[in-house]
């Protein structure tokens, strides 16, 4: 039967399914898996790391994590590569209560900027204060759960966090407060964002496979990017526990992400935010400069015919 | 005789008759409900009183509305960690208490092993539970491990406390039947630690939901942890609270059902506490 | 107790039980110093001596119980190594396990020597009768009466009609009436089965109503001081008064215990 | 009279020399570190023989050296979470053996209160913990208040257990002497109790140190926790190891601190279990 | 103890105790009933009757130790409605505290009481060493024999010179000889202190040889068949077969408990 020439394949998220992977679930709403002859099992994630140590361990096929994330573990000797970055820059922002006044990077001395560990937002927060010139000593830095990431600004424990327009910003907007969002694209660190990464050996073995996939997701993507309603009614359908209200609203955040500044198609980042996040890794996250940026990520399975950027 | 020796350990026929226990449990609930309804309504009517944010607490009536509204959802999670707590509690009951017993019963395990369980006990599980996921997946594995790791310690602890407590002149009399170590252990040794044992076991059940609800946060798509953390990265409070909730009934029916067993195998100690 | 058990021991199966130059230290406290005994096959013998002498102790090294510090216990000619299986022990402070009924107390024995059930049962129950506790039982150690806890120690040493019977001050609790009784009909069960019996009392009238042999000792730490063979007809009689032998054994032994400065009268 | 009151319950002076029983410690922990040598040893072989990558597990010469290397960084964390432990142990263990022995003793607390905190210990704190931040900020308060409520409950069970074991004959005794309720309290339900109290309290310091980890993952700038966090923020396999490492130390000396309790508080134990 | 104590209490301070219509069920069981008995100021009451009658509960309940059915006790004229506390108590078990040594247990009268500690320490050790157990003070009870932990229990309830004394069985685990000069001892102690005294015991020569009046008790449920008053002179000797009308009183019991069927010859 049909299903027997279908591969078996594992997709594991960044994080909960909700607006920021919603291509993946489109897709596969609209059988565009199939259609590339696999058969496709969709995982939520906890973070990008532990997506990226997935891939790396084998326990799963693809991952959906943040590049940076994926290099770093790259570093440790872990064979990942980013195969196709959906968001090409990323969409993390410093989040504060407009009444606080964070308007530019200055404005963090002396306040209290609350940060989740392990995200790729965190180890970019030095790269920010490097480029802006600012001692890392004046900024009161601390760790909290995400969990607590909302409830922490509005109470007014911290006077600033580093999160994701398209989850924190969105809480707390509807909760009727007004909220500034200085993104790190708009601060000197457009580093690439979410991409489908895979193990080497993986993409070297079955390579027709990979690129028949990334085709296939880019495809979702692009429809998504299209019909923003069905999308988030493919999301719920697969994770019932989501709204549709919230999933949209983050639609309006990611959307702008998937194509960098001088893009061309999706996926394909230009050379030039690539060399950015090399420099701002190896400046300041201790990315070693022995191997060249292009070792961290490959082209080769981008389909040629993949959606082009407006 | 198989039938007899059972009934010399588990002498539930001279217990009193289920139908009365239930109806007496049923009057002792009366008096906890009657606390909670009281808590429950303070709580009602103080969040809004005190002007809380609901995004700091929710009324209790919002997350009881949830829980009604999303039931289907939240009794299909509720199940799965169910499963997770059930599975880690029987294999650490099932392996700490013999161990327990060996422990105390062989000087050169004490001596060598023992320091070693402790050393791995006081590695914070929670700690490495994020490792666990990258070594060991998403699935059910995990998270039975790492209840079973939590709830492990306690009953340790608790048996070897329990087995080391017995009259040591106890033994003189098993020894001069003949008893094989099987027996002593089956007729002397577990019925006279049992209240040590559960004591352990009443700890473990209430870390078992701990355990499988952090095997969860760290990496599930099932289960009132995943549900909780859904919850907690939308600022769902209702949900959140709707899963507490679930969860902690899930915590009351395995700890009675765990006080329940108790009753059941010690007898003598049931008689003892309602006479007079 | 006076009627005969269902299956009796024949004296040839009974033990010979010898003590050679047993110590026993607890720390540097020595409890039993230098003691040897014999106790013949089928041998009634009485241990009798001051509290705290060690008696206790004894009895449970005789029975492989407890280590010994130096000596040895030969049974049937061979060193004993692990404890003496073939026997029924009442023990000092009756040993009865709180989780077990009465009842149930006693059929362990049966339980763990995986002798058939519904024979045990009833024959423990047959005891009970006759030991005056029927009645109790169903009921925990918890909820019986000094005496009562005693007779059920005294069921479980029968139960399984061991060659071998070590009784430390088993009447102890029971009234001066019953246990009157009751010696009778351990001497006339003595008699019919052959058990070797050690039985360690305080009561003069006890180990002379009883005993082949009766052995005595100093205050601790513990030796044996003297041996007297009883040379009295059986069965004997409630009034041991009545032998004028009895008067001259027990100021035997009043004599000593006056010299051991217990009695200043 | 203090002075020997004091004696009754704390009789440490009749114990063996401090001296004897530290040398006796020492020759009980040769077995333990023959054992953990090995297991070391096993461990650096195999890593490479098996070709685990170091993101998954370092080597231990690796993490013992970055322990090396950072021990000035990793000693200050750890005071900062073994304050945490203690605080929040204490205040468990002061405030869980009275109230257990209240529980057990006035019939209303156990029919309406019991229940009550049996509930609140069956919430996974580990799931309301991101609350505390918000509740509570970032002080040292939330941490202990974390830990507190992890050791509660195991102490709590634990000395009602205890307190419920007594042999009731015994308060014959003390009622005949005209005993207050703290008297009986004090000389004899809490002596009777405490091997049942030890074996909570060993539970619950095992339970102080996840605790105050989840404490501080959850919100902090200090502590053991915090470095762990760091460590896997850089995914620095070393450094997290090593933060284990310095946590089950920290484990391992508050454990040991306690089971010297127990020698010390319960010398009749003690010389039970030597002699022979 | 044939030596005074040192402060010795009045027979004025002593109570009376009174207990009328007393019953005792436990669950269907009924244990003591209807039982009625007065005990006069500074008078020697014993209690005798066959194991399981209900001696130690009724004991319990003149002592305001176990709630009672129905019926009430009565002390110096008062309803006694908590635990009696100027009183020394032998329990038939001891209840020996396994947690401290037998100094500390005795010790723990004058902590609870609050008497100063020197002078009890002090009088501890005069009652261990008259006791024969001095050198046993620092062992804990585990480590103690049968006879020694029941003389700590003396002790204890005798260190603060109580009033009222209620020992049950407290002479059981004894030697025969030791008994019989601690019978002795406690005979000149009372006579010198005029304590109120119940006492519980299964030995004829006791109850007779120590008592103002002996109280008989029936088998289970326990019921006072009997009164009998010793009309004896004090102190009273060791062999008391030396009374003619000892013979007398022991028949007069004998023949009850024969009649009770606990002894059939
Ligand atoms: N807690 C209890 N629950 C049930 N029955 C009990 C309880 N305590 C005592 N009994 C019963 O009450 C009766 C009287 O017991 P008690 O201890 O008073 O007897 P006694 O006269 O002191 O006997 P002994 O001489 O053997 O000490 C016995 O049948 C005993 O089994
Ligand atoms: N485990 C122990 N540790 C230390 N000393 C002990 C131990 N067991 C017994 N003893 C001591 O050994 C001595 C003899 O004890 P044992 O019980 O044999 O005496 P006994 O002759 O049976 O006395 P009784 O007639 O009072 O029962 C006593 O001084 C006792 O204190
Ligand atoms: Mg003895
Ligand atoms: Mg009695």
């Amino acid at each position: 039967s049909a299903q027997e020439k279908l591969t078996p394949m594992k997709l594991t998220l960044n994080f909960l399914a909700a607006g920021p992977n919603a291509g993946f679930m489109y897709a596969k709403k609209l059988g565009l898996y199939e259609k590339a002859g696999i058969d496709l099992t969709i995982e939520e994630g906890k973070g990008s790391g532990t997506t990226a140590q997935q891939v790396a361990t084998g326990q799963t096929d693809v991952g959906f994590a943040d590049a940076p994330a994926a290099m770093q573990l790259r570093t440790k000797g872990a064979p990942v590569k980013i195969v196709a970055p959906v968001l090409q820059t990323n969409g993390f922002a410093i989040i504060s209560l407009k009444e606080t006044g964070i308007n530019t990077p200055q404005d963090l001395v002396g306040k209290t900027v609350a940060v989740q560990p392990g995200t790729a937002q965190t180890t970019l927060l030095d790269a920010i204060l490097a480029a802006n010139n600012i001692d890392k000593s004046q900024v009161n830095i601390v760790n909290i759960d995400p969990g607590a990431f909302v409830g922490a600004v509005l109470e007014k424990k911290v006077d600033a966090i580093l999160g994701g327009a398209d989850y924190h910003s969105i809480q707390m907007r509807d909760r009727g407060f007004e909220v500034t969002d200085l993104f790190y694209r708009d601060v000197g660190v457009p580093t690439v964002g979410l991409s489908i990464i895979a193990r080497d050996d993986r993409i070297e073995k079955d390579a027709d496979l990979y690129k028949r996939f990334v085709a296939a997701s880019l495809a979702g993507w692009e429809a998504a990017r299209k019909n923003p309603d069905e999308a988030a009614a493919a999301v719920l359908e697969q994770f019932p526990s989501v709204t549709k209200e919230q999933i949209t609203k983050q639609f309006d955040v990611v959307f702008k992400l998937m194509c960098a500044p001088g893009a061309k198609r999706l996926g394909e980042v230009p050379e030039k935010n690539w060399e950015a996040t090399y420099t701002l890794l190896t400046t300041y996250l201790d990315l070693p400069k022995d191997k060249p940026i292009s070792d961290y990520y490959t082209t080769a399975l981008l389909p040629a015919d993949a959606p082009a950027c407006e | 005789m198989a039938a007899d020796t059972q009934h010399a350990v588990l002498p539930a026929a001279r217990a009193p008759g289920l139908a009365t226990r239930t109806r007496g449990w049923l009057a002792a609930a009366a008096w906890p409900l009657a606390s909670f309804a009281v808590l429950l309504l303070v709580w009602e009517w103080a969040v809004p009183a005190l002007e809380i944010p609901e995004y700091i607490l929710p009324v209790p009536s919002a997350f009881l509305a949830k829980l009604v509204e999303a039931h289907a959802l939240i009794f299909d999670h509720t199940l799965v960690t169910a499963k997770e707590i059930l599975l880690g509690f029987l294999m650490a009951t099932v392996i700490s208490i013999p161990l327990g017993f060996l422990i105390v019963s062989v000087r050169l395990l004490e001596k060598a092993v023992y320091p070693i369980i402790v050393f791995f006990q006081l590695v914070p599980k929670i700690a490495i539970a994020p490792l666990f996921v990258v070594w060991f997946g998403f699935g059910l594995f995990p998270k039975v491990l790492l209840t079973f790791l939590l709830c492990f310690f306690p009953t340790l602890v608790a048996s070897m406390t329990g087995f080391r407590a017995l009259d040591e002149r106890v033994l003189y009399l098993t020894r001069s039947m003949g008893a094989s170590g099987w027996q002593t252990f089956r007729y002397v040794r577990v019925p006279a630690a049992l209240s040590y044992i559960f004591s352990g076991l009443k700890v473990s059940i209430v870390f078992a939901a701990t355990g499988a609800i952090v095997g969860e946060f760290v990496g599930a798509n099932a289960g009132l942890g995943y549900l909780l953390l859904r919850g907690t990265s939308f600022l769902d409070m209702p949900l959140i609270f709707a899963c507490l909730v679930a969860l902690s009934v899930v915590g009351i029916l395995f700890s009675y059902a765990v006080e329940m067993l108790e009753g059941l195998l010690m007898p003598w100690q049931r008689k003892g506490r309602h006479e007079d | 107790m006076n009627a005969p058990m269902s299956d009796i021991a024949k004296a040839a199966d009974a033990a010979s039980i010898e003590g050679r130059q047993i110590v026993k230290t607890f720390g540097g406290f020595t409890a039993v110093d230098n003691v040897s005994f014999t106790i013949g096959k089928g041998e009634f013998v009485s241990l009798i001596g001051p509290s705290g002498c060690g008696k206790s102790t004894l009895m449970l090294i005789a029975a492989g119980l407890q280590p010994l510090s130096t000596g040895e216990i030969v049974v049937n000619g061979a060193p004993l190594d692990r404890p003496l299986t073939d026997i029924g022990i009442v023990f000092q402070d009756h040993l009865l396990l709180d989780f077990r009924t009465a009842l149930d107390n006693v059929l362990l024995q049966a339980e763990i020597r995986g002798l058939p059930m519904e024979p045990a049962r009833a024959r423990a129950m047959e005891l009970f009768e006759k030991l005056g506790i029927a009645h109790a039982a169903d009921r925990y150690p918890r909820q019986l009466s000094g005496g009562m806890r005693q007779r059920v120690s005294i069921a479980r040493a029968l139960i399984h009609n061991p060659s071998v019977l070590m009784m430390d001050e088993p009447f102890g609790a029971l009234d001066a009436i019953t246990r009157t009784q009751i010696r009778h009909d351990l001497e006339l069960l003595w008699m019919e089965t052959g058990k070797t019996v050690l039985f360690i009392t305080h009561s003069l009238e006890e180990a002379i109503g009883l005993s082949d042999r009766v052995l005595v000792m100093s205050p601790s730490p513990g030796r044996i001081v003297d041996e007297i063979r009883i040379e009295l007809p059986r069965p004997r009689p409630a009034h041991l008064g009545d032998y004028p032998s009895f008067n001259i054994y027990a100021d035997r032994i009043h004599a000593l215990f006056r010299q051991f400065g217990v009695i200043k009268y």
